[in-house]
C-alpha cells in the first residue's frame, strides 16, 4: 500500500512526460490531479489501517533488501507522525498540481515534474532505511532545481542553482551523519527501526560530530537560521506552485529528518545538545519573523515567516529530546505540537503561497506597497488571503494554533526561558500579517487594479480543500493530533 | 591461496589478445571499406573475455603465474569493468573513425590497451605491473593522437607521452625502491619483507609508486594530460582512456595497499593528499571550462580523486576494497556515457553549441543529465552508490574528514555540471544538431541504462567485489 | 679483478657516465647529444658487467647502440637543426630544471646514503646469467609474453603515427574528427586554431561557420 | 665500488635526466632525458641486485624491464614526434598549448 | 443542551447572519440583522440563564490528553447571561444605528458584517466566560482579540481603521501570550490545564502561570501600561465600542483575574501588585477622562479606570465584589456609548465640544443621565453601591487602598459630569447646539437605552440588604464589612467631583479641547501610545529591515564569498602551469591587472557585481581562464616536481 502511493506518482510521471506530449494542457493537468489521488487515497487507507494504541511504533512495514553488503534495503513504513506528514504532502500536491498557473507549454514536464516530486516527497516520509531516506532527500532537489529553473521567472536559473548547491551541501552533510550512524552499527545496517533500538553511538565519542553533520544538513533543508539565505531567493523567483510545495512539503523533510535521526537515534548527544537547538530555534523564531516583518515583497515575507514557523517545530523537537527520561507529558506533548506544527504549515503556507500565485497571474508584481484595499476588488482572493494569514498567526479555531500551543505548552517543561522567549515570535507573527493584511487588502484601492478578477472556480477548488482543512484540524484537531500523540508517547517514553 | 599455472587463469586476457591480433590482422589484410568487421570482432572477443572472467570469478581467490597473477574478486570485478568499459568504447568506434585510413588498426589498439589495464589489475609483481602500465601507456598514447591530422588530437597524444614518460620513471624509481627495501619484486614476499624495512626507503618508495600510477589514475600532480586528451583525442579515445587506464591504476594501487606497511611508509598521508588535491583541482577547474569535453575531463580528475578516498582507508575498512571497485564501475559506466553523447553528437564541445538539446535531442540530453547527476553523486544513479560506498569505508575507516573534503567538492561538481544541464534544458536550440551514427546512440542507451543498474544494482558489484585481495598477509 | 682495480674502473664509468649525461644537453647539435647519451650508456653498461651482470651489461651495448644510432638517423632526417650545423641552445625555465634536477639527485642520494641496506650479496657470482634465463623462461615467463605483446603494440602504434603511407596511399587521409554538421567543412571544433601555429588565439576571430555560435 | 657509490652515480644520472626533461625545449631532447634517467634507475636497480638482493633473479628483470619502458617511449615517442611535425610543424613544447584552460 | 451550543452556536451564527443580510435586500436587510441578530442572542441569554440554573458542565477531547472544558459555575453562568444580554440589546441598536455613513453604502454588505461579526464576537466572549481549563480560555481569548481586529477595523476603506485594529490585537494578544506561558506553567507543573487542577500548581510554575494570567488581564482589560489600545479601539464603530467596553473583551481581563482570583492570590505577590496596577490606572484613567475631548475616548478613559477598581477588588481577595461591579459597569457602560453613538451621528462629530445635544435629543439625554449617575456612584443606582463595596474591599486590604478608590470614584464623578454635561447638557449661549442635526435616533435606538438605563436602574436594588446578601450568597462568598467612614467619605468626593465640573461649565470653562500641549498628552494617556511608538513598535519595524538588509547582504554574502573564492581557485586550480618561477612573475603582474580591471568593473557595476553568485560566476570565469592558462607541458613538469614534494613533505610529516 505505502510502495503503491510512492510507486504511482512516479510512474504517472513517466507516463505524462513521454505520452503527455500530444495531449492538451488540460487533459495533462486533469491526468496529473487523477495520480494524485491515488497516494492520497492510499495515504488515507493507511490512515484507517494505522493502529495508534498499538505498542508498534512503525506499521505497514515492508522490508526487501537492496545492497545487503552495506546493510541498506528498500523499508517503509508509518507511524503517526510519518503517516501524518505523508497525508499532509498527498493533500498539498493534489491543490498544487490543480491550481492553475503558467505552464509555458510544457504542461506535461510541468506535471510529470511534480509528479516525481510527490512521489520523492512520500518515499521520505514513508521510509524506514537511512539511505532511501537520503536517496529521496536528494531526488526533492533535483525535481525543486528544474521546477524553479524551467518555470520560475527573474533570475529563477541562478536562484535554482543556489538553491541546489545550498542543500546539495546539506544533504551531504546528512549523508555522512548517515553513514557513521550506519557503520556504527554491527554489522551495518540503516535499518531505522534497528538503530533506534541499538542507539549506536549512545557512548561514542562521534556522536557530537554527527549529530553536528546531521542537524547542518537538516537545518538547511528546514531552514534553521543562519542556513536559510537559499530560502527566499529560491521562493520568490520559483513559480508560486512549486513555492507551495517547497514550503508546503520539502521543508518538512528538514524537521522529520530530525524527528526521525537525531532525536530518535542519537538520543543521549540530542538530550545533551537539546538547549542549544532549541536556541537555535529560538533564533530561527525571532529572526524569521522580524525579517518578514522588514520585507516589501508579498512572497519574500511569506517565505520568511516559514524560518519562522518551522523554528516552533524545532523547539518543538528541543524540547522533546531534551532529556532521555522524566517529562514525558510534556515532551510528549511537544513532540506532538511539533508535528501538528507540521502538518499545519503544510496546509497554511502552501495555501499562502498558491494565493501569491494567482495574485502574481493576474498582476505580475509582489510589491505590497503598490497595493491596497483589494477586499473590496477581489473579496474572495482577499478573504482566502486573510483566513490563510490568521490561520498562520495562530488563531485558534485554525490549524495553526493548536501545533504551536502545544509546542509552547510542551516546552515550557523543560526550557521555560526558550518558550517564554519564543512566544515573542507569535507576537511578530500576528504584527507581519496584519500588516500584510492591511497594506495589501485594506484601506485605498490603486486605480490599477479596477479590473482584477476574483478567484475562478478551480482556484476556489484547491484553496478550499485546503482552506476547509485548516479550519478541520483547527476545530477538530483529535483525529490528527491523537495519531500523532500515539507515535510521540512511544517515542518519548522510551 | 594455491600456486598454480594454468592458462585458464589468463583466459579473459587471452581472449582480449586474441581479439587484438584477429583485428589487427584484418586491418592489415582487408579492403578499407571492410574495415568495420573489426568492431563486431573485436566485441566478440570482449565479450568472450568477459565471460570468461566472469566464470572464473566463481573459483577461489588463487595467485596464479608464479606469483606473478592474482586471480581474486577485485581482478574479476575490475577486469569485467574494463572489459564492458571498452565493449561501449568499442560503439563508439565505427562511426567516428568512418573516414580514417587506418580506421582498422584502431581496434587492435583499444584491445591492447585494455589488455595493459588487466594486467595492471591482476598484477602480483612489480615487474609484472610496470609492463601492464608501459602496454597501456602505449596503446594510450597512440589512441589519443590517432586524429594525425587534427592539431588538438596530435597535440593531446603527445602531451600524454611527455607527462607519462615522466611519470613512468616515478614509478621505475619507486619499484627500484621497492626491491632494495624488499629484495624482490614479488608482491608476496613483499609484503613480508618490507615490513621490516629501513622507512628512508619506504617513504620515498609510497611517494614514488603513488605518483607514478597515479599519472594512470589521472591523479594529481600528474593529472594534466587528461582534459588534453579529453578535449583533443578523438571522443572514443577520451572516453577509453579516462575510464580503462584510472580502473586499472587505481586497483593496482591497491592492491599495493595491501603489500606496502602503511604506517611505516607514510602511505596514507600520501594517498590522501594526493586525493584531496587531486579532487579539489579537478573540480575547481572544471568549474570555469567553456569546453563540455575539457570539463568532462577536468570531472574525471576529480573522480579520481573520490577512488583515492576509498584508497586511502584500504586497510583500515574492509569495505574499501569492495568500494573502490564499485566506485570506478559506476564512473566507468557514467563516463562513457557522457563522452558517449558527446560522440553521437560528432564531438560536440563548447558549452553553447548545447543549448536547447533537450529539444533538439531530448534522448541524448536526458543520458548526458543521467551521466552529469551520475558523476555528482544524486540517488538511484551509480554516483551515488558508490559514493556512498566510498564516504561509508572512509567513515568507517576513521578518515571522516576525507569525505568532508569529498563532500564539499560534491557540491562544487553539481555547480559545473549545471552549467552544463541548464543550457540545454533551459535555453532555446541555437541550430540543426547531428547525429553521429545509430551504434554510438546504442552505446549511449546501454550506459546509461547500466548508470541506472550499477546504482540499483549496486549490492552486484559490491558483494562481487567483497573478498581477499592478493596477496594476502600471511 | 682486484677490488682496487674494479674500484677505479667503476669510479672511472660513473663519471664518464655522468659527464657524458651532463653534455647531452650542453651541446649545440642534436647528433652530437645523442652519441654522448650514448657513450653515458656505454659506460653504465660497463658498470653493469662490474657488478657482474654481464647480460645487461652487453644488452645494454647492443641496444642502446643500435638505438642511438637510429636516434641519430631521425634527427638528420627530421630535425629542424640536422647535424646541429647551425648551433642552438634550445631551453627554458633553466633554474627551475636545474633546482629539480638537483633535487632529485641530492634526494636520493641522501636516501642511498642514509638508508640502512643490508648487504647481501650475490650468492653465485658465475651463475647470473643462467639464473637470469631460468627466472625469464620460467617463474617470469607470464611477464615476458606481455613484454612481446607490448612491443607488438609499440611497433603497430609507431607506424600508425608516423608512416604516411599505407597499402591503399596516403595513410593520413581522413583521420580527423567528424564534422559537427556534415555539409560544413569548417564545423569541426578542433579547427578553430588549426594552423598550429604559436599565435593560435590570435587569429580565425570570424571562424567558427558551423550553426552552433548562434 | 659499494651499493652507495653506485647509488649515488644512479642518483647523478637520474638528476642529469630529470633536469634535461625540464629544460629542454625539444621532444627528441626531452626524451633523451627519460633515457638518461632511465639510464640511472637501471643502475641502480643493477646495484641492488648485486648488493643487497642476495641476487635475486627478479632484479635482473628489473632492469630489463626499465630497458623496455625506455625502448618502448623511445619507439612510440619518435612516431609522435613525427605526427605532431606533420600536422603542425612543430617539435617543441612551446609549440603544442592549443589545449589550455 | 450540551453547553458547547452556548459559544458555538453563536459563533457559527454569526456567519450565517452575515450571509443572510449581504443577500437580504436592502430595505429589509436591518430588519432581518436586527430581528436576527437579537433573536439568537436573547435565546443564547435565555439559554445561558438555563444553563446556570443547571449549572451545565461540557467537554470536549483535543487530543494529546488535552481536553476543552467549560462550565456555566456561580461565577460564570451569572456574567455569561450578562454577555449575551448586552450583546442582544447592542446588536438591535447596532443593526438600526449603524451603516449610515459609508458613503454608497448605505446599509450596505458591511452592516451584515457588523451584525454578523457582533453576534460571533459574543459567542466567543461566552467561550471566554464559560471557560473551565486554560486552553478554552485561550482559545476564547484569541477569538475574541481576531473578532475586535475584524470590529475595530469594519471600516477597512478608511486610512486608519486597519491600523489602529492592528494596535489593538497587537497589544491584547501581546497579553494573551501570557495565557500561553499559563498553560505551560501549569501543565508543567500538573500535566493538565484544568482550572480544578490548578490548586496543585507551586514553586516557580506558580509564580509564572500568576504572572501570565496577570498579563493578559491587564492587556485586555486596558490596564496601564496597556490602556492606550483602548484608545484606537474607537475607531471602530460605537456599538463595538458599547459591546467591547461593557461586558466582553476589556471584560475578559477583569473576569480571567475574577475566575481565577483563588488560584492567583496563593501567589503572595498577586494582591499588592493587582491592587497597584488597579489603582494606578484608576486615577490615571480619571484624569485622562477629565481632559479628553473625543467623546468616545473619554468613556475609553473611563472604562480604563472603573476596570482599574474591579481588579482593585480582585487584588484586595474580593473577586464578588467585582463580579458586582462588573456587571453594573456593563449595563451603564453599554448605554453610555450607545449614547454616545447617538450624539455622534447627530452631530457628525466625535468632538464633545460641539454637543450639547439636551435641548433636541431631550430623551436621549434624560435616559444617558441615569447611565452618567450611575458612573458617577450615585446611590440609589447598583453601581454606586458596587463601587463601595470596591472601597470597603480596598480598605480592608490597606486603608489608603481605600481612600485612594474613594479618591477614584470622586474623579470617576467628576468627568461623568463632564460627559453629561458636554454631551447631552443644556444649551449655552456661546456654544450653540448645532442644527439641523445629522440624524436623529431611530426609536429601536431609544429603546435600547432605555432598556439599558432600566437595567440601571434595576441594579438599585442591590442596596436592598436581602436582594444584595442572597445574590453574594449566590455566589458563594460574602461582602466586606463596611468601615463607617466609607459611606460618607466616599459620597462627599462623589459631590466634589461633580460639583467642580458643574462649577467650571457654569463658568464656561468647560468644554475646551485641551489647548495645552501638555495637557494633550495627558488626555492622551499620558502620551503612552507615543511611548509604546518610539519605544517599542518603532525600533521593532526598525529592526526587522535593518535585519532584512542583513539578511541580503551579509549572510547570505558569506555562501556568495564562498562562490567567489570558488572562482579564484578554480582559476589556479585550472592554471596551475602558473606556478613555474617564470610564471610567477607574470602571475603577480597580472594580478595587478586583474586587481585593476577588477576596482574598475566594481565601480561600474557596484553592488550587482560584489552580490553575484556562483552560476554568474562560472560564466565569468571562462574568459579568464583563458587569459590566464599556458598549457604548456615543461610548465607542468615543474608542477609535477612540486606535487612531489609536497607529498613527500606530507608522508614524512604525516607519516
Amino acid at each position: 500500500m505505502l510502495t503503491a502511493a510512492i510507486v504511482v506518482p512516479l510512474l504517472g510521471a513517466v507516463v505524462v512526460a513521454v505520452a503527455g506530449r500530444r495531449w492538451s494542457e488540460p487533459v495533462v493537468r486533469a491526468v496529473g490531479v487523477a495520480t494524485t489521488l491515488v497516494p492520497l487515497a492510499l495515504v488515507v487507507a493507511a490512515w484507517v489501517a494505522f493502529d495508534p494504541g498499538s505498542d508498534e511504533a512503525f506499521q505497514l512495514v515492508t522490508d526487501v533488501e537492496w545492497i545487503p553488503t552495506l546493510g541498506v534495503g528498500y523499508r517503509v513504513g508509518v507511524d503517526g507522525i510519518g503517516l501524518a506528514v505523508a497525508a499532509v504532502t498527498a493533500v498539498v500536491f493534489t491543490a498544487a498540481v490543480a491550481h492553475p498557473t503558467e505552464m509555458r507549454g510544457l504542461a506535461h514536464q510541468y506535471v510529470a515534474w511534480f509528479l516525481f516530486l510527490e512521489s520523492v516527497s512520500l518515499g521520505l516520509f514513508l521510509s524506514l532505511d537511512l539511505v532511501l531516506f537520503y536517496v529521496f532527500f536528494d531526488l526533492s532537489l533535483v525535481g525543486m532545481y528544474f521546477l524553479i529553473s524551467r518555470w520560475g521567472h527573474d533570475d529563477a536559473e541562478r536562484a535554482a542553482l543556489k538553491f541546489f548547491l545550498y542543500t546539495l551541501l546539506g544533504s551531504l552533510s546528512l549523508l555522512l551523519g548517515i553513514i557513521a550512524l550506519g557503520v556504527s552499527m554491527d554489522p551495518i545496517t540503516f535499518d531505522m527501526r534497528a538503530i533506534i533500538a541499538a542507539q549506536p553511538l549512545a557512548d561514542s565519542s562521534q556522536a557530537v560530530a554527527v549529530l553536528v553533520l546531521v542537524m547542518v544538513g537538516l537545518g538547511i533543508k528546514t531552514p534553521m537560521v543562519p542556513f536559510h539565505t537559499w530560502l527566499p531567493a529560491a521562493h520568490v523567483e520559483a513559480p508560486a506552485t512549486a513555492s507551495a510545495v517547497l514550503a508546503g512539503v520539502l521543508l518538512k523533510m528538514g524537521t522529520f529528518g530530525m524527528v526521525r535521526i537525531p532525536f530518535l537515534m542519537l538520543r543521549d548527544t540530542f538530550a545533551d545538545a537539546s538547549l542549544v537547538i532549541g536556541v537555535l530555534a529560538v533564533v530561527s523564531i525571532l529572526y524569521g519573523a522580524l525579517v518578514a516583518l522588514g520585507q516589501d515583497d508579498l512572497k519574500r515575507r511569506i517565505a520568511y515567516t516559514s524560518v519562522n514557523h518551522m523554528g516552533y517545530v524545532v523547539l518543538g523537537l528541543a524540547a522533546a529530546g531534551s532529556v532521555v527520561t522524566g517529562h514525558e507529558a510534556a515532551r510528549a506533548l511537544a513532540l506532538t505540537g511539533a508535528t501538528v506544527q507540521m502538518v499545519a504549515h503544510g496546509l497554511i503556507t502552501s495555501t499562502l503561497f498558491l494565493l501569491t500565485g494567482s495574485i502574481w497571474d493576474r498582476t505580475h508584481d509582489y510589491d505590497m506597497d503598490h497595493y491596497g484595499g483589494l477586499l473590496g476588488q477581489v473579496p474572495l482572493l482577499s478573504g482566502a488571503m486573510i483566513l490563510a494569514s490568521f490561520a498562520s498567526l495562530g488563531l485558534p479555531g485554525l490549524a495553526g494554533f493548536v501545533g504551536e500551543f502545544q509546542v509552547f505548552v510542551g516546552t515550557f517543561a523543560v526550557h521555560p526561558v526558550l518558550a517564554a522567549v519564543g512566544l515573542l515570535g507569535i507576537l511578530l507573527t500576528a504584527a507581519l500579517f496584519l500588516q500584510l493584511v492591511q497594506r495589501m487588502f485594506l484601506g485605498e484601492m490603486p486605480d490599477r487594479w479596477s479590473s482584477l478578477s476574483d478567484l475562478t472556480p478551480v482556484e476556489m477548488a484547491t484553496l478550499g480543500v485546503l482552506l476547509v482543512l485548516t479550519v478541520a484540524v483547527g476545530v477538530a484537531p483529535r483525529l490528527l493530533v491523537d495519531t500523532v500523540h500515539a507515535a510521540a508517547s512511544l517515542f518519548v517514553g522510551g | 591461496m594455491q600456486m598454480s599455472m594454468q592458462v585458464s587463469h589468463v583466459g579473459p586476457q587471452l581472449a582480449v589478445l586474441v581479439g587484438a591480433v584477429v583485428t589487427l590482422l584484418v586491418a592489415m589484410f582487408t579492403g578499407r571499406d571492410r574495415q568495420w568487421v573489426n568492431g563486431p570482432l573485436a566485441l566478440v572477443a570482449l565479450v568472450v573475455a568477459a565471460v570468461l572472467q566472469v566464470d572464473l570469478a566463481g573459483g577461489p581467490a588463487v595467485l596464479a603465474f608464479d606469483g606473478l597473477w592474482a586471480l581474486d574478486r577485485m581482478t574479476a570485478v575490475g577486469s569485467v569493468t574494463v572489459v564492458i568499459a571498452t565493449g561501449l568504447v568499442v560503439a563508439l568506434v565505427p562511426g567516428w573513425l568512418a573516414t580514417d585510413a587506418r580506421h582498422g588498426e584502431y581496434y587492435p589498439m583499444l584491445l591492447l590497451g585494455a589488455l595493459g589495464a588487466m594486467v595492471m589489475v591482476a598484477a602480483v609483481d612489480l615487474n609484472e605491473l610496470i609492463v601492464g602500465v608501459v602496454l597501456s601507456s602505449v596503446t594510450g598514447y597512440v589512441l589519443a593522437a590517432w586524429h594525425r591530422q587534427s592539431a588538438w588530437s596530435v597535440e593531446a597524444g603527445m602531451k600524454y607521452f611527455l607527462v607519462g614518460g615522466l611519470a613512468n620513471i616515478v614509478l621505475l624509481v619507486g619499484a627500484v625502491l621497492a626491491f632494495a627495501a624488499g629484495g624482490t619484486t614479488d608482491h608476496a614476499v613483499l609484503a613480508v619483507t618490507l615490513v621490516d624495512a629501513d622507512p628512508w626507503l619506504l617513504v620515498p618508495m609510497a611517494v614514488t609508486l603513488v605518483v607514478g600510477l597515479a599519472f594512470k589514475a589521472g591523479a594529481v600532480p600528474v593529472h594534466s594530460w587528461v582534459p588534453d586528451v579529453s578535449q583533443g583525442a578523438p571522443a572514443p579515445s577520451a572516453a577509453f582512456l579516462t575510464v580503462v587506464p584510472k580502473v586499472g591504476g587505481l586497483l593496482a594501487l591497491a592492491r599495493l595497499a595491501t603489500v606496502v606497511p602503511i604506517d611505516a611508509s607514510g602511505w596514507r598521508p600520501v594517498v590522501a593528499v594526493v586525493a584531496v588535491a587531486t579532487m579539489s583541482v579537478g573540480t575547481l577547474a572544471a568549474l570555469g571550462q567553456d569546453d563540455v569535453r575539457r570539463l568532462l575531463g577536468w570531472s574525471s580528475v576529480s573522480q579520481a580523486g573520490y577512488a583515492l578516498v576509498a584508497l586511502a582507508v584500504v586497510g583500515r575498512s574492509e569495505r574499501a576494497v569492495p568500494a573502490l571497485v564499485l566506485f570506478l564501475a559506476g564512473y566507468a559506466v557514467a563516463n562513457v556515457a557522457a563522452f558517449g553523447v558527446v560522440t553521437a553528437l560528432r564531438g560536440r564541445t563548447a558549452l553553447a553549441d548545447w543549448s536547447g538539446l533537450a529539444r533538439s535531442r531530448p534522448g541524448l540530453a536526458v543520458a548526458m543529465v543521467v551521466a552529469l547527476l551520475s558523476l555528482v553523486g544524486i540517488p538511484p544513479l551509480a554516483g551515488f552508490a558508490s559514493k556512498f560506498a566510498v564516504f561509508a569505508a572512509a567513515i568507517d575507516g576513521g578518515m571522516t574528514w576525507l569525505a568532508v573534503v569529498a563532500v564539499v567538492n560534491t557540491v562544487v561538481s553539481l555547480a559545473y555540471s549545471l552549467r552544463v544541464v541548464a543550457p540545454m534544458f533551459l535555453d532555446d536550440p541555437v541550430g540543426p544538431v547531428h547525429v553521429l551514427d545509430r551504434w554510438s546512440v546504442v552505446a549511449v542507451v546501454i550506459a546509461t541504462a547500466a548508470v541506472l543498474v550499477v546504482g540499483l544494482a549496486a549490492d552486484l558489484v559490491l558483494s562481487g567485489a567483497t573478498g581477499p585481495v592478493l596477496p594476502e598477509l600471511p | 679483478m682486484t677490488g682496487l682495480a674494479t674500484d677505479l674502473a667503476f669510479w672511472t664509468f660513473a663519471v664518464a657516465a655522468a659527464w657524458f649525461g651532463w653534455r647531452v644537453f650542453r651541446t649545440d647539435s642534436m647528433v652530437r647529444a645523442t652519441f654522448c647519451l650514448l657513450a653515458s650508456f656505454l659506460n653504465v653498461g660497463a658498470i653493469m658487467v662490474l657488478l657482474l651482470a654481464e647480460y645487461l651489461g652487453v644488452a645494454m651495448f647492443f641496444m642502446m647502440g643500435v638505438e642511438m644510432v637510429v636516434m641519430a638517423i631521425f634527427m638528420v632526417a627530421f630535425m629542424m637543426n640536422p647535424a646541429g650545423l647551425n648551433p642552438m641552445q634550445m631551453v627554458h625555465q633553466p633554474r627551475a630544471a636545474v633546482a629539480v634536477g638537483i633535487g632529485a639527485a641530492t634526494g636520493l642520494a641522501v636516501v642511498a646514503a642514509v638508508a640502512d641496506l643490508p648487504p647481501a650479496a650475490l650468492l653465485d657470482e658465475a651463475g647470473t646469467i643462467r639464473a637470469l634465463g631460468n627466472e625469464l623462461m620460467g617463474s617470469s615467463m607470464l611477464l615476458m609474453e606481455v613484454v612481446g605483446v607490448t612491443l607488438v603494440a609499440t611497433m603497430v602504434g609507431a607506424v600508425v603515427l608516423s608512416s604516411a603511407s599505407g597499402r591503399y596511399g596516403r595513410a593520413d587521409t581522413g583521420s580527423v574528427p567528424p564534422l559537427l554538421d556534415p555539409d560544413d567543412p569548417d564545423s569541426r571544433p578542433d579547427l578553430a586554431s588549426a594552423d598550429g601555429q604559436d599565435d593560435a588565439h590570435a587569429g580565425h576571430g570570424g571562424h567558427g561557420g558551423h550553426g552552433g555560435h548562434g | 665500488m659499494t651499493i652507495v657509490t653506485v647509488l649515488l652515480a644512479a642518483a647523478v644520472l637520474l638528476g642529469l635526466g630529470t633536469w634535461g626533461v625540464l629544460s629542454q625545449q625539444s621532444f627528441v631532447m626531452i626524451m633523451m632525458g627519460f633515457e638518461l634517467a632511465i639510464n640511472g634507475i637501471m643502475l641502480a636497480a643493477a646495484g641492488v641486485w648485486r648488493f643487497t638482493s642476495g641476487g635475486a633473479p627478479r632484479g635482473q628483470v628489473l632492469v630489463i624491464v626499465a630497458m623496455l619502458v625506455m625502448a618502448v617511449e623511445a619507439a612510440i615517442g619518435f612516431a609522435l614526434v613525427v605526427a605532431v611535425y606533420r600536422a603542425r610543424q612543430q617539435d617543441t613544447t612551446e609549440g603544442i598549448a592549443e589545449l589550455s584552460r | 443542551m450540551s453547553l458547547w451550543l452556548l459559544p458555538v452556536s453563536l459563533l457559527l451564527v454569526g456567519p450565517v447572519l452575515w450571509m443572510a443580510g449581504h443577500r437580504a435586500a436592502p430595505g429589509r436587510r436591518r430588519l432581518v440583522l436586527g430581528a436576527g441578530g437579537a433573536t439568537a442572542l436573547a435565546v443564547a441569554t435565555v439559554g445561558a440563564v438555563a444553563a446556570t440554573l443547571a449549572s451545565s458542565t461540557a467537554t470536549y477531547p483535543v487530543g494529546a490528553g488535552l481536553v476543552l472544558q467549560v462550565a456555566a459555575g456561580p461565577i460564570a453562568g451569572p456574567v455569561a447571561v450578562l454577555v449575551a444580554a448586552i450583546a442582544t440589546v447592542v446588536a438591535m441598536y447596532a443593526a438600526r444605528h449603524e451603516g449610515q455613513h459609508v458613503d454608497g453604502d448605505e446599509d450596505g454588505a458591511g452592516l451584515a458584517r457588523l451584525v454578523g461579526l457582533l453576534v460571533a464576537f459574543a459567542g466567543a466572549m461566552l467561550l471566554v466566560v464559560l471557560a473551565d481549563d486554560l486552553l478554552s480560555l485561550t482559545v476564547g481569548w484569541e477569538l475574541v482579540g481576531a473578532l475586535s481586529w475584524a470590529l475595530i477595523g469594519h471600516d477597512w476603506r478608511d486610512a486608519d481603521a486597519p491600523g489602529a485594529a492592528a494596535h489593538a490585537y497587537n497589544a491584547t494578544r501581546f497579553g494573551g501570550l501570557g495565557l500561553v506561558l499559563a498553560a505551560g506553567a501549569a501543565f508543567a507543573a500538573t500535566g493538565s490545564l484544568g482550572y480544578d487542577a490548578l490548586g496543585g500548581v507551586d514553586g516557580v510554575a506558580l509564580h509564572v502561570m500568576v504572572a501570565g494570567v496577570l498579563l493578559a488581564a491587564v492587556s485586555k482589560s486596558a490596564l496601564v501600561p496597556f490602556s492606550p489600545w483602548l484608545f484606537s479601539a474607537m475607531a471602530g464603530p460605537t456599538s463595538v465600542s458599547a459591546l467591547l467596553h461593557s461586558s466582553t473583551m476589556v471584560a475578559a481581563g477583569a473576569y480571567a483575574l475574577i475566575r481565577l482570583q483563588p488560584v492567583l492570590d496563593t501567589a503572595p505577590w498577586f494582591g499588592p501588585v493587582a491592587i497597584g496596577i488597579g489603582l494606578v490606572t484608576a486615577l490615571a484613567g480619571g484624569v485622562v477622562g477629565l481632559l479628553q475631548g473625543h467623546a468616545k475616548k473619554l468613556l475609553a478613559a473611563s472604562t480604563s479606570a472603573q476596570y482599574g477598581l474591579m481588579v482593585v477588588a480582585v487584588g484586595a481577595g474580593a473577586p464578588q465584589v467585582a463580579v458586582l461591579h462588573l456587571v453594573a459597569h456593563a449595563v451603564f457602560k453599554a448605554q453610555l456609548f450607545l449614547s454616545a453613538g447617538v450624539a455622534i451621528t447627530a452631530v457628525g462629530s466625535h468632538d464633545l465640544a460641539r454637543m450639547r445635544l439636551r435641548g433636541v435629543l431631550p430623551w436621549t439625554a434624560r435616559l444617558t443621565l441615569v447611565a452618567t449617575l450611575a458612573l458617577a456612584a450615585v446611590p440609589p443606582l447598583g453601581a454606586a453601591f458596587t463601587k463601595e463595596q470596591v472601597l470597603a474591599a480596598g480598605t480592608h486590604a490597606a486603608a489608603w487602598v481605600g481612600l485612594l478608590v474613594a479618591v477614584a470614584g470622586g474623579l470617576s464623578a467628576a468627568y461623568a459630569t463632564r460627559f453629561q454635561l458636554l454631551a447631552f447638557g443644556g444649551a449655552r449661549p456661546d456654544r450653540p447646539s448645532p442644527r439641523p442635526l445629522v440624524r436623529r435616533p431611530a426609536r429601536v435606538e431609544l429603546a435600547a437605552l432605555a432598556v439599558l438605563a432600566a437595567g440601571s436602574v434595576t441594579l438599585g436594588l442591590l442596596w436592598v440588604p436581602a436582594v444584595h446578601e442572597s445574590v453574594v450568597t449566590a455566589l458563594g462568598a460574602t461582602l466586606p464589612e463596611a468601615r463607617p467612614w466609607e459611606l460618607p467619605a466616599s459620597l462627599g468626593l462623589v459631590a466634589t467631583g461633580g460639583y467642580v465640573v458643574w462649577s467650571l461649565d457654569r463658568r464656561g470653562r468647560l468644554g475646551h479641547v485641551p489647548a495645552a500641549a501638555s495637557q494633550q498628552a495627558v488626555a492622551d494617556w499620558f502620551a503612552l501610545p507615543r511611548l509604546v511608538r518610539v519605544a517599542v513598535v518603532a525600533p521593532t519595524l526598525r529592526l526587522a529591515t535593518a535585519l532584512a538588509t542583513v539578511d541580503d547582504r551579509f549572510v547570505d554574502a558569506g555562501v556568495e564569498a564562498a562562490a567567489g573564492l570558488g572562482e579564484r581557485l578554480s582559476r589556479l586550480a585550472s592554471g596551475a602551469g602558473e606556478l613555474t618561477i617564470d610564471g610567477m612573475v607574470r602571475g603577480v603582474a597580472r594580478a595587478g591587472t586583474v586587481l585593476a580591471d577588477t576596482s574598475v568593473r566594481v565601480g561600474e557595476r557596484g553592488v550587482e557585481q560584489t552580490v553575484d553568485g556562483v552560476a554568474w560566476l562560472a560564466g565569468r570565469a571562462g574568459q579568464d581562464v583563458r587569459r590566464t592558462q599556458t598549457g604548456l607541458v615543461h610548465q607542468q613538469y615543474v608542477v609535477i616536481a612540486v606535487g612531489m614534494v609536497v607529498v613527500l613533505a606530507t608522508a614524512i610529516l604525516g607519516r
